[in-house]
């Protein structure tokens, strides 16, 4: 009944169009009888330009291409269909082999009869129809192609990280060290991120510090790097190879060029502040401050809310002392704008508020703490110099639980794994026994050690005689219910290996708290026109295999904001986007397909209605001559405008009107004539 | 299985305080899941030992009567055919509650206890139905 | 004044009067305007659901049909017990989420003539009415004699604060509504960690001996607090506490003394109502002590009881609680 | 004719999210009716509405239109200019006498492979409930005058 497609749009015989079947092994012919779908491309589409149809095995094997080289060359096909997998595997591949024969590339289509029909259909009869309908479609379509010249743009080889943690400091390192200029932005007044406020780091227990401190280090003394702390992005124009980008560089009120960051100012600060980010809460800062003493860069910030000049008017201790008369209480903050042809997101992540489960008790009870707490309390340089304490600042506990999955694989909070739970929890559980020889309980709903030598570090643990139980804690309660209870925090749990509901007394508790996306990232995203998942985390152009790039040219993620990770899968990430960038600088210009929107200014009435269709602003209304016009540098081609022009004066290259309509057509002439001659 | 579910006394230990309900990690109506097995365990008469099933059936009996729960006679009822020897202890308390009013002797009846009734019928009907 | 259809619940009639007395004397300078649905019928409890879901749901819906005839210028239905509330709320969320559920009951309505339309109605406990739509400020404002020195045990029992189906508290396991409207009041709030945790509920009547246990808990715990009184808002819960904690101290051989008082009853006190008129004497172990402590005018200088957990400046500094609006944001990123 | 009546479907489809979806539904071997045939767009924005009475006037049974979840779109927000235009095009429907059962909008980001394949089989359906369109052939509405009807709506975005 199908190949009854006689008198059907009048056959034209300007297009000469070839059709290639591609059996891709048994992927496609196990399925899809290509041999029959040949054939018929050769009798029934003749009269629509299709002058030759072939199968092969595998079409995008070089002999495959030589076919098509070859029929371009000899029969002078000006139009090419092959009818293969994904246009996302190979129309790269195609459109070279047909360029290779001097045929303009885009006059090439692709026809997915893989992922669209063999693999997912197992009717035979029914997808060799349906192959046969794509292929249909994509003649029509073909057609209607003309010849089109890849845009191309030049890239800046300056590129921008923003987030100065781990991730990004790599990225920057590794970028600069290749000799391209980098421009470094970091919210805090110091870069270091997270693992600054670390001590020991798992599997290895290597001290943070001591790997990270010399990597800010050559950040900040880095020729090629331009660091900028205590900024934000405030906006992104432009597109790959030529972003614009504008940044807002908040006062420090201090000179950073005459500061010699010798910490007198801090010294004498008489205001004393709780430091809830980089102390995690637990310690104080002046109101005149760098995070950490390995600051980088090493030079303080006045944080003005909080300080007694900008509330009263006077004190200015610091600036009294301060030698070379570095403060500047009346700085204001800079808008800077950068201009850089790369991006590398690195904006990281927050810890769950662990106050959301009372039952858990953080924030009521006083000796329970966060994982970030116990980081500071382990750490060295911390509130208590290394001391595992209680709330109370002196006493030892001797015993400790630790909770996992906190806020993390729960329909309740995040439904995610945050991956480093697991490993961060034994890592405390052996700090903690090693500082206090204290008994340590974890608690735990799966223990996820994998990656190289971490289960290793989880047999160590074991062996050092921490206690494990396997359930999910029900609740941390300070109200005993005898006597050996008292005065301890009990924590209900169903000992899941066991079967029974247990309640252990403990003295302190630490909740390995999950990590969340920034609570700004989904604004970050939609400043710099990439996609979050539900969840918030940034996401990447494919999940296998391309987990760095992003949907938008010229945009790259690494380390915690696309997804919770640990610092070597973060430094590696950064290393890797890197890579991207350097080998796009490299190229000094990329090419981007032609997919345009233009308008034609005879047609346009003047109406306005695509004027505020674009979010690129790349629609420009002229009132002088009443026309619109799109500016093909910032238009990114979605189309919006096309569908929306009631006098069909946009056009947009490669998914024109004609070219989709005559799809349609096409990929509906195989069912609908036959009735048609019955009707 | 089944039987094992149904004649299981956990369902009718639960006090239904539905800390389950908020805590549980993959949102599950842990109470519906113990009311609606109390419900099979009735019907398929599997209740066993367990003084909760009459405690519920009887407090039943008394709000199908009157359309208002009816404490004395309910706890009298009760405690008679299960704690006899607990009465003594709950002399105290129910002479308490009875010299301050907070336990009427005779039951109080809703007004239209036809309507009431006409609709728990009706209701029976259905659920006999599914 | 603010209407609303008043649901009471049969307890509120018998064992729990001193509650439905003081609400009708507060009501009043609150500006409540409560009227009761004709010919409520019992709401089931819990035993009922316990039996058969369908009928148990006619029972209920019986009670929201005749109150959504009675609906003109108000939808809320307000009812002070809490088993009445969460059935009341349950049924109409139920009879909302499982449209099958909601045409089978009302066909069983059909039965008496009657009709409801799963959501027309919006069902409040009495506390979330006085917090919310009334407003602290305004019951602040009628504080004549404030509980100063009264060290009060917050306690609110399951039923209400969860499952809570329409979002209403500001949390399941430790609201804070009863604390604040208690502070307004110029008590001294003792931090009842327990304030959530079930009274026992039927089990008096099933299992004594662990009723007790559960019992003793929270008395035991609400006196090593030094609370001087518990005060609740359900009924089920004071006549646990209060009924049997006479049987509860034979059976420990403990001497408990822990009266236990319905909120709107303090709030009577301290908007200078007459004691009777609040249904006080009414609750078996006795709070006298209560009015003892009030009775005597409290003069400033009386020195408030000493916090439980003396907090000593130095040491590490602990995080600051949620607020109310913050606690709101989070959830929303929780709920999709 | 005898044979149970087979729909034929028409998906347009979002080149960054819900054909990946499809790609994805392909290399995980799941499973969906043979009745729909895809059209590659750049974004469910470019989506002329006429390109949706086109297809049921030339003989497709339905219309299945599938984008970025608000929120995800890649070019910011144009997901939900698709989304208005859906209900101006089940208004427009509904003034041609179909029942606009026969066009589905459906978010699918490029990770649900799966979602998308049981949006297609339940779509099927739907539509082989609701029977043959036979639009634009027995003479009840031409599918220009579907298309001129377009142009005179002014679409708003």
């Amino acid at each position: 009944m199908t190949d009854n497609i006689e008198n059907t749009s009048p056959s034209d015989a300007q297009e000469k169009i070839g059709v290639y079947v591609c059996h891709c092994g048994t992927n496609i012919a196990g399925v899809v009888d290509v041999v029959q779908v040949a054939n018929w491309a050769a009798q029934s589409l003749k009269h629509r330009g299709v002058v030759i149809a072939r199968e092969y095995k595998f079409m995008c094997s070089s002999p495959g291409q030589d076919l098509i080289e070859k029929d371009i060359k000899e029969l002078g096909l000006n139009r090419v269909i092959v009818a293969a997998c994904s246009p996302h595997l190979h129309e790269k591949t195609f459109r070279t082999a047909c360029a290779n024969a001097g045929l303009n590339p885009y006059l090439c289509e692709m026809v997915s009869i893989r992922e669209q029909v063999s693999w997912v259909h197992t009717d035979k009869v029914a997808a060799t129809e349906k192959a046969k309908a794509a292929i249909s479609g994509g003649v029509e379509r073909v057609r209607h192609h003309v010849p089109l010249q890849p845009i191309i743009v030049p890239i800046n080889p300056a590129t921008l990280i923003v987030g100065g943690g781990i991730a990004g400091i790599q990225s920057a390192l590794e970028i600069a060290d290749a000799g391209f200029h980098v421009y470094l932005v970091e919210r805090e007044p110091s870069i270091g991120g997270h693992m600054a406020q670390f001590d020991k780091t798992f599997p290895t227990l290597d001290c943070s510090a001591c790997i990270l401190t010399p990597k800010m280090n050559s950040v900040g003394t880095h020729p090629n790097i331009t660091l900028l702390t205590w900024s934000e992005v405030e906006k992104v124009d432009g597109y790959v190879g030529n972003f614009s980008v504008t940044v807002r560089k908040k006062a420090r009120k201090v000179d950073e060029e005459l500061c010699t960051g010798c910490g007198i100012c801090q010294e004498k600060c008489p205001k004393k502040v709780i430091d809830n980010v980089f102390e995690a809460g637990l310690g104080y800062r002046k109101a005149i401050y760098t995070p950490s003493p390995q600051s980088v860069p090493n030079r303080p910030v006045i944080d003005v809310p909080n300080c007694t000049y900008y509330e009263k008017g006077t004190c200015k201790a610091c600036d009294i002392f301060c030698a070379p008369k570095a403060i500047r209480f009346d700085q204001e903050d800079q808008i800077l704008t950068l201009n850089v042809g790369n991006i590398i997101l690195a904006t990281g992540y927050e810890l769950f508020d662990a106050r959301r489960i009372p039952n858990y008790g953080y924030g009521r009870l006083p000796n329970v703490f966060t994982s970030l707490e116990i980081e500071r309390l382990t750490n060295a340089a911390g509130p208590t110099n290394g001391n595992v304490v209680m709330r109370d600042g002196k006493t030892t506990p001797k015993t400790v639980g630790i909770i996992h999955c906190v806020g993390s694989r729960d329909k309740n909070y995040n439904n995610y794994c945050s991956v480093i739970c697991c490993m961060q929890s034994l890592k405390f559980a052996h700090l903690v026994h090693e500082r206090t020889g204290a008994q340590v309980y974890n608690f735990y709903i799966d223990i996820r050690a994998a990656f190289k030598d971490y289960d290793e570090f989880y047999q160590r643990v074991l062996d050092e005689g921490t206690m494990f139980v396997r359930g999910k804690v029900a609740e941390v309660t300070d109200v005993p219910r005898n006597e050996n209870e008292r005065g301890k925090l009990i924590i209900q749990v169903e000992d899941t290996l066991v079967g029974k509901q247990r309640r252990i007394p403990v003295d302190m508790v630490i909740l390995s708290a999950g990590l969340e996306p920034r609570k700004d990232s989904k604004e970050v995203a939609k400043t710099f026109g990439i996609s979050c998942s539900v969840n918030g985390w940034f996401i990447e152009k494919h999940p296998k295999l391309d987990p760095i790039a992003t949907m938008t040219e010229g945009i790259f993620i690494a380390g915690c904001a696309q997804g919770p990770k640990d610092i070597p899968a973060s430094v590696a990430q950064g290393a890797a986007a890197a890579a991207r960038v350097l080998g796009r600088i490299e190229q000094k210009e990329m090419a981007l397909e032609p997919v345009r929107a233009s308008v034609i200014e005879e047609k346009c009435s003047g109406c306005r209605i695509c004027n505020g269709l674009c979010p690129f602003n790349a629609i420009t209304f002229h009132e002088d001559r009443m026309v619109t016009e799109i500016n093909p540098a910032l238009c990114q081609g979605c189309g919006t405008c096309v569908a929306a022009c009631p006098a069909g004066a946009i056009t947009g290259t490669g998914f024109s009107n004609d070219q989709i309509m005559a799809q349609i057509e096409g990929l509906l002439m195989m069912n609908i004539e036959p009735e048609a001659v019955t009707a | 299985m089944r039987e094992e579910a149904l004649k299981s006394n956990t369902p009718w230990i639960c006090v239904s305080c539905y800390h389950c309900v908020v805590r549980c990690p993959q949102n599950i109506h842990i109470p519906d899941v113990m009311y609606t097995l109390k419900d099979m365990a009735v019907q398929a008469k599997l209740v066993q030992d367990s003084t909760a099933p009459d405690f519920s059936q009887t407090f039943v009996d008394m709000v199908e009567e009157y359309g208002r729960s009816f404490e004395m006679g309910l706890a009298s009822r009760h405690y008679m055919k299960h704690f006899p020897l607990r009465l003594a202890n709950m002399m105290p308390m129910g002479m308490g509650m009875l010299a301050r009013k907070r336990m009427n002797l005779a039951p109080t009846r809703i007004k239209n206890m036809k309507q009431l009734k006409a609709i728990l019928k009706r209701a029976k009907e259905l659920e006999a139905k599914q | 004044m603010s209407d609303y259809i008043l649901y009471p619940g049969c307890s509120m009639e018998a064992s729990a009067r001193a509650y439905y007395d003081s609400l009708k004397a507060i009501s009043k300078p609150l500006g409540l305007n409560l009227r009761e649905i004709e010919d409520w019928n019992c709401c089931g409890a819990t035993e009922y659901l316990s039996v058969s879901k369908t009928p148990a749901y006619a029972l209920i819906a019986r009670n929201l049909a005749l109150a959504s005839n009675q609906a003109n210028e108000t939808h809320s239905v307000v009812a002070p017990c809490s088993a009445c509330y969460l059935n009341l709320a349950k049924a109409d969320y139920y009879m909302r989420e499982q449209p099958k559920l909601g045409k089978t009951v009302n066909e069983a309505l059909a039965a008496g003539n009657l009709h409801y339309v799963p959501g027309s109605l919006d069902i409040r406990h009495l506390l979330d009415v006085i917090v919310y739509d009334i407003g602290l400020d305004s019951v602040e404002k009628k504080v004549v004699q404030p509980l100063t020195g009264l060290r009060v045990v917050p306690y609110l029992g399951c039923m209400v604060p969860r499952p809570d189906y329409d979002h209403h508290w500001s949390d399941h396991e430790f609201p804070v509504e009863l604390d604040f409207l208690l502070k307004v009041l110029g008590a001294d709030v003792v931090d009842y960690p327990l304030k959530t945790e079930c009274c026992g509920g039927h089990m008096p009547q099933i299992s004594p001996s662990t009723a007790f246990e559960m019992l003793r808990r929270l008395i035991s715990t609400a006196d090593e607090r030094d609370g001087d009184v518990m005060v609740t808002i359900c009924p089920m819960c004071q006549l646990n506490i209060d009924g049997y904690q006479g049987e509860m101290n034979q059976f420990f051989g403990t001497n408990y003394h822990m009266p236990i008082l319905f909120f709107t009853q303090l709030m009577g006190l301290a908007f200078g109502i007459e004691p009777k008129e609040l249904g006080f004497g009414l609750e078996l172990v006795s709070a006298r002590n209560v009015l003892d402590t009030l009775g005597v005018k409290a003069p400033p200088e009386t020195p408030p009881a000493p916090p439980r957990r003396p907090r000593k400046p130095e040491g590490l500094p602990m995080p600051t609680p949620l607020t109310k609006p913050q606690i709101e944001a989070l959830k929303k990123e929780v709920v999709k | 004719m005898t044979q149970s009546f087979e729909p034929v479907i028409i998906g347009f489809t979002c080149n960054w999210c819900s054909y990946r979806a499809a790609d994805l539904a392909g290399t995980a071997r799941i499973k969906y009716p043979p009745n729909v045939r895809l059209i590659r767009l750049m974004c469910s924005g470019r989506l002329d509405p006429t390109f949706v009475f086109k297809a049921l006037a030339n003989g497709a049974d339905g219309v299945m239109i599938t984008g970025c979840h608000p929120g995800e779109c890649h070019y910011i927000e144009q997901n939900y200019k698709a989304l208005r235009r859906f209900q101006l095009m089940r208004r427009t429907l509904q003034g041609f006498g179909i029942d606009p059962a026969r066009i589905r909008l459906v978010w699918a980001s490029a990770a649900e492979g799966a979602r998308f394949a049981s949006e297609v089989a339940s779509f099927v359906e739907e539509v082989r409930a609701l029977g043959p369109l036979n639009w634009g052939k027995n003479g009840s509405v031409p599918a220009r005058a579907a298309e001129a009807a377009m142009e005179k709506e002014e679409v708003p975005a």
